[in-house]
């Protein structure tokens, strides 16, 4: 518990000191926003719209596969812990199932959805 | 007590930002409240001393409410909420049916006897979470290995526009198949032609040598 | 749980944390200078990095028509926040470590895998096309590299039979990881290389987007941004350390000091990169990391499993 | 105040962080502005201390240079320089650091950063006025001037609108208006490039594209007769250039190779620069301005090492390709030889003749092909230069330039602009700009090839 209660306070402590710091800016460098100061910079000529836009994610379906490849993460990790002492089986079972998931990959790369441009 | 200040702490964090969740205009705040919302939970399991599912509901949440949030934003009109937006629709019946089930769950929590069996001292989870998935049979390891090929398989034949045989819609029908011609063919870009993105690349870029 | 504890783990951590960050900003100086052809002047190198951050931090912040304010400001302290509890999860030597928990490499997955959304959110969040296309690259780098990462590191937890840092280091007394796995430490050192976009991998922020996602910021929000991201590195390098390189394990010194220069000894190469790896194109390092790279992290997984078995017996 | 005096005091020993506009008429400085220790010139005017404004302009690009300035973050200062003595003439910046000799710049902005950052200087104003792009404040039912769920104008701007893709999806297309100032593309290129995603639809030139930034002069003296003294000034330095010369006059070929593998050289530190290898490409600058045709060993070295460097094969390869039929519309040139046409202006040239010249060729077409190719010309140039033994030219009205054949109305710049849209479209961004460094466009080329033909004629 004293881990987790120091991995908690790291991370709050250098998130707070962090914003910290930046608010500390306005006092170093103080700016004051003006409308051709906030244009965004694509080389000297104003866009037409917003660049938040319906993003066109190309790689979609490797997102997907990615959600498959996360859930076997999952079953690794408690996999490593008990393997030694589980012994040839653990390490078979590992295998076959991880071997389905690589016809996964294969059949996506085959399909060549990996690529998008 | 400060395990309990905590314990509390991060259960009110995970109510406000699953509240926030539907207050959030942009889909991408939306997508990370509700991750806020999942890592509070994360902290509250590994509080209950279940840190290994605690770390990995963040570890994994991580990766897929981004993806969530790049997929809410492809799809959804004015995605970043520069017009705002509210998410909440037909609110008599929302707010009827959360009471409702708001009751239901809560009568459960304080009416159900649930039975006590207390773990031993200095167990480790990860390491019974291991002998439980292995165990004695293969199941559960094969169907999920196989549940998630299914899925891999499932998501990709669904989605990609592109396979082997070429784009989507036009060279992996069978001819004899094609539907007659409704005018509903899928509209091309222009400038999308064949030998630009889609055309094949030159087998052998290395091949080249220069004479002088 | 022991207050004292805590902050000194705190304290201790951003002393490591500044001093990894400010040897690593050094480091890159005096190797860019070399690989310019210019004369190497290393005690210049060392108040450089001092003077672009004092002209970085009197700059004012800039901003754009419409940001996402928040999520702005949120996205350099968020990434220096899970960095350093990436490097807290780090033993410097025996008993020596701040956040000691019993799934040090899950914890430590969970803070890389967090990285992905503060990069995208700088990215995102100036509402300004190509910091956008630079956020939306890195969620492809990130989906690509998390997976090797998480796998080499479980497959050095096999002969550990723990997924606690400590043990996996003391798991190496014999020999280190990166002869008894050696696809584990190359793969692992890319998927760093991913985790804190540098190099090869500085996809979200390349020169063909101008800077990417870090475009729009200025000011000190620039400077934290860069520190966060070296900070990133500097966990890589010092998990990199203790998972494949044995730790504080080795003679004569004591414990901290082998950590400190095999930590040292990793860094170098990673930032080296810098200089002599051209950034990949995104499309291609994603076919690569899954056709190969994930492939080849779990074929490690199975040596080492074989590995671990034929040692046990 | 403490603090910030001593930040102040600092930040004074480094160098200047630049962000360079660069118009016509700079080409003997921009390339080499990296190899001044006492500037860094950065991608992004929101890093930059002070803009450097090199060269002349024509409306739109200054209008986009003061745009640009206007991003700088304060405090901050621009520095000009113009060729000719016309510095800050016509110029919007009027707290500028206007230079005479451009072997000052690295001072100058060293100078101006410093007082700048201690406060002893004001920041320069805005040039562009406070207007909002479209007036939203108070309008609509939120008052942020939105309409509905997609309409009106939130914040000052539309949203996207939707457009058909290859892969079946109508999501949101979005115009990038690429230029003139956007560091990995050549200075005064605008394109306006609509992209889905990171896949580029279409491209686009803006119409004033092709028009480069001599004709802000040309209007203010458009009632002048040509080989008035403003012209003759300008006339006098483009004869630097051994190639111009070349046009007129017989030129030893020493001259003429030497400049080629010395741009040729350059051209690679910049492209080495884009992708990524920025401290290699400033040791390739170094050679470049210090290649000598005795001693071009290094040279020989760099050509392995590049050999040797899979990282860059991987990203160039397959990229950009240049297709035959493609490079037959060009006049020729580097990327046409990259693509396996071997049309070459020098192989007429009865000096060149005698020294046995035959052009470099590759097939591929690609970005690597081009990449290489330069290369071995840099090396084959040397060559030459080395053997010439003082031989010259024969003018015939065309010259073998840097880029392609140039005379009074050819330009390869110019066609290899006009490929451009063909060739960008279904590429992924990054890939698009590796394609678009690799043609080694110069927008100021065709317009001065243009102006010495006027020049001749009156003359």
């Amino acid at each position: 518990m004293h881990g987790i209660a120091a991995a908690l306070a790291i991370f709050f402590v250098t998130l707070v000191g962090f914003l910290i710091l930046r608010a500390s800016e306005r006092h170093i460098a103080p700016s004051k926003s003006t409308a051709p100061a906030r244009v965004p910079f694509t080389g000297g000529r104003a866009p037409d719209t917003h660049a938040w836009n319906r993003y066109h994610v190309r790689y979609y379906p490797m997102s997907l596969l990615f959600l498959a490849f996360d859930m076997e993460m999952v079953f690794m990790y408690p996999w490593a812990v008990v393997f030694v002492d589980e012994g040839l089986i653990a390490l078979i079972e590992m295998l076959m199932f991880i071997v389905i998931l690589l016809f996964g990959i294969l059949y996506t790369w085959r399909e060549r959805a990996l690529e998008w441009a | 007590m400060i395990l309990n200040v905590t314990f509390w702490a991060f259960s009110a964090l995970a109510v406000f930002s699953g509240w926030r969740v539907f207050r959030a205009d942009s889909m991408v705040r939306a997508a990370y409240w509700l991750l806020v919302s999942f890592a509070a939970v994360g902290v509250i399991l590994v509080l209950l001393k279940a840190e290994f599912l605690g770390l990995i509901l963040i570890l994994m949440m991580g990766g897929e409410m981004t993806i969530m949030a790049v997929f809410m934003v492809a799809f959804m009109m004015n995605p970043a909420g520069l017009n705002p937006m509210t998410m909440v629709h037909r609110n008599s019946v929302a707010i009827v049916a959360g009471v409702v089930s708001f009751l239901a769950i809560a009568a459960l929590g304080v009416f159900a006897r649930f039975p006590v069996a207390r773990a031993p001292v200095g167990i480790d989870p990860t390491r019974r979470l291991g002998v439980e998935l292995l165990g004695d049979s293969m199941l559960v390891f094969q169907t999920a290995g196989v549940t998630l090929l299914a899925a891999m398989i499932a998501a990709v034949a669904i989605s990609s526009a592109r396979g082997r045989f070429g784009a989507g819609d036009e060279g992996s029908v069978e001819p004899d198949q094609l539907v007659p011609d409704t005018g509903a063919a899928p509209e091309r870009v222009a400038g999308m032609q064949p030998g630009g993105p889609d055309g094949p690349r030159d087998p052998s870029p290395m091949a080249a040598g220069g004479h002088t | 749980m022991n207050a004292l504890g805590v902050v000194i783990a705190v304290v201790s951590v951003a002393f490591v944390a500044a001093a990894g960050v400010y040897v690593t900003a050094w480091i890159d100086l005096v190797l860019a200078r070399a690989v310019a052809g210019l004369e190497v002047r290393p005690l210049d190198a060392l108040i450089a990095p001092l003077r672009w951050a004092a002209a970085t931090a009197l700059k004012a912040r800039t901003t754009t028509e419409r940001p996402d304010a928040e999520a702005w400001a949120l996205a350099p302290a968020l990434l220096a926040a899970l960095a350093a509890v990436g490097l807290a999860a780090v033993p410097l030597a025996p008993g020596l470590l701040a956040a000691d928990v019993a799934n040090g490499i899950v914890l430590f997955g969970a803070a890389m895998a967090l990285v992905v959304v503060a990069v995208f959110l700088q990215g995102w969040s100036p509402n300004s096309p190509l910091p956008m296309i630079g956020g939306y690259r890195f969620i492809a780098q990130g989906l690509s590299y998390e997976i090797p990462l998480a796998v080499v590191l479980i497959a050095a937890a096999l002969p550990a039979r723990s997924l606690a840092i400590a043990p996996i280091v003391t798991s190496q007394e014999h020999l280190w990881n990166v002869v008894r796995q050696p696809l584990g430490l190359p793969l692992y050192l890319m998927a760093g290389l991913g985790l804190a976009f540098w190099g090869p991998l500085a996809l979200p922020e390349g020169q063909d987007l101008a800077g990417g996602s870090s475009l729009e910021t200025s000011g000190a929000s620039l400077l934290l941004w860069r520190a966060a991201q070296l900070l990133v590195l500097v966990a890589v390098a010092a998990m990199g350390t203790a998972v494949f390189l044995g730790g504080w394990l080795g003679p004569l010194l004591p414990g901290a000091a082998w950590m400190i220069l095999k930590t040292l000894f990793l860094l170098i190469p990673l930032i080296a990169t810098r200089h002599f790896v051209a950034r990949v194109p995104t499309e291609r390092y994603v076919v690569v990391s899954w056709a190969i790279l994930i492939p080849l992290s779990l074929l490690d997984v199975f040596a080492a499993g074989i590995q671990a078995l034929m040692a046990a017996r | 105040m403490g603090l910030k005096t001593a930040f102040a005091r600092l930040a004074a020993g480094a160098p200047a962080r630049c962000f360079a506009i660069v118009g016509a008429g700079a080409d003997e400085i921009a390339p080499w502005l990296r190899l001044d220790p006492e500037l860094a010139i950065v991608d992004s005017p929101r890093a930059a201390d002070v803009l450097l404004v090199l060269g002349r302009f024509n409306e739109d690009t200054l209008h986009a240079a003061a745009a640009v300035h206007d991003l700088v973050p304060p405090p901050r200062g621009v520095v000009s320089w113009s060729p000719g003595h016309e510095a800050a003439r016509g110029l919007p910046f009027t707290d500028a650091v206007a230079l005479s000799d451009p072997s000052e710049i690295g001072s100058a902005a060293v100078r101006l950063r410093d007082e700048l950052l201690s406060g002893r200087r004001a920041s320069s104003p805005d040039i562009l006025p406070d207007v909002d792009p479209a007036p939203w404040r108070g309008v609509g039912p939120f008052g942020q001037g939105g309409a509905g769920m997609t309409g009106g104008v939130p914040y000052g701007r539309p949203l996207a609108g939707r457009a058909n893709d290859r892969d079946g999806l109508k999501l949101d297309q979005i115009l990038v208006r690429v230029g003139p100032f956007l560091p990995p593309f050549p200075p005064g290129l605008m394109l306006d490039v609509k992209i889905q995603g990171d896949v580029i639809q279409e491209v686009s030139m803006p119409a004033a594209a092709l028009d480069d930034g001599s004709s802000v002069a040309d209007e203010h003296h458009s009632s002048e007769a040509p080989g008035s003294t403003e012209a003759m000034t300008r006339f006098a330095a483009v004869q630097h250039d051994p190639f111009i010369a070349a046009l007129m006059r017989p030129v030893p070929v020493a001259d003429l190779e030497l400049a080629r593998a010395r741009h040729h050289l350059a051209w690679l530190a910049e492209a080495l620069r884009v992708s990524g290898l920025e401290a290699y490409g400033r040791r390739v600058l170094k050679l470049a301005r210090t290649v000598r045709p005795e001693a071009a060993e290094p040279v020989d070295d760099l050509s392995r090492w590049l050999r040797r460097n899979l990282s860059l094969r991987w990203g160039t390869s397959g990229v950009g390709v240049v297709s035959a039929s493609q490079a037959a519309a060009l006049p020729g040139g580097p990327v046409a030889r990259a693509a396996g046409d071997g049309r070459d202006v020098r192989s007429l040239d009865p000096a060149y003749q005698r020294l046995g010249f035959m052009p470099v060729v590759l097939e591929v077409g690609d970005a690597l092909a081009r990449w290489r190719l330069r290369v071995a010309e840099a090396q084959q140039a040397l060559t030459l230069a080395k053997r010439s033994n003082g031989s010259v030219t024969t003018p015939s009205g065309l010259v073998e330039g840097l880029r392609g054949p140039m005379g009074a109305r050819v330009s390869a710049s110019t066609a290899l602009v006009t490929m451009l849209p063909e060739l960008l479209v279904g590429m992924e961004w990054g890939d698009a700009v590796t394609a678009v460094v690799s043609l080694d466009i110069d927008m100021a080329e065709a317009a001065v090839l243009h102006d010495v033909a006027a020049e001749g004629r009156a003359s």
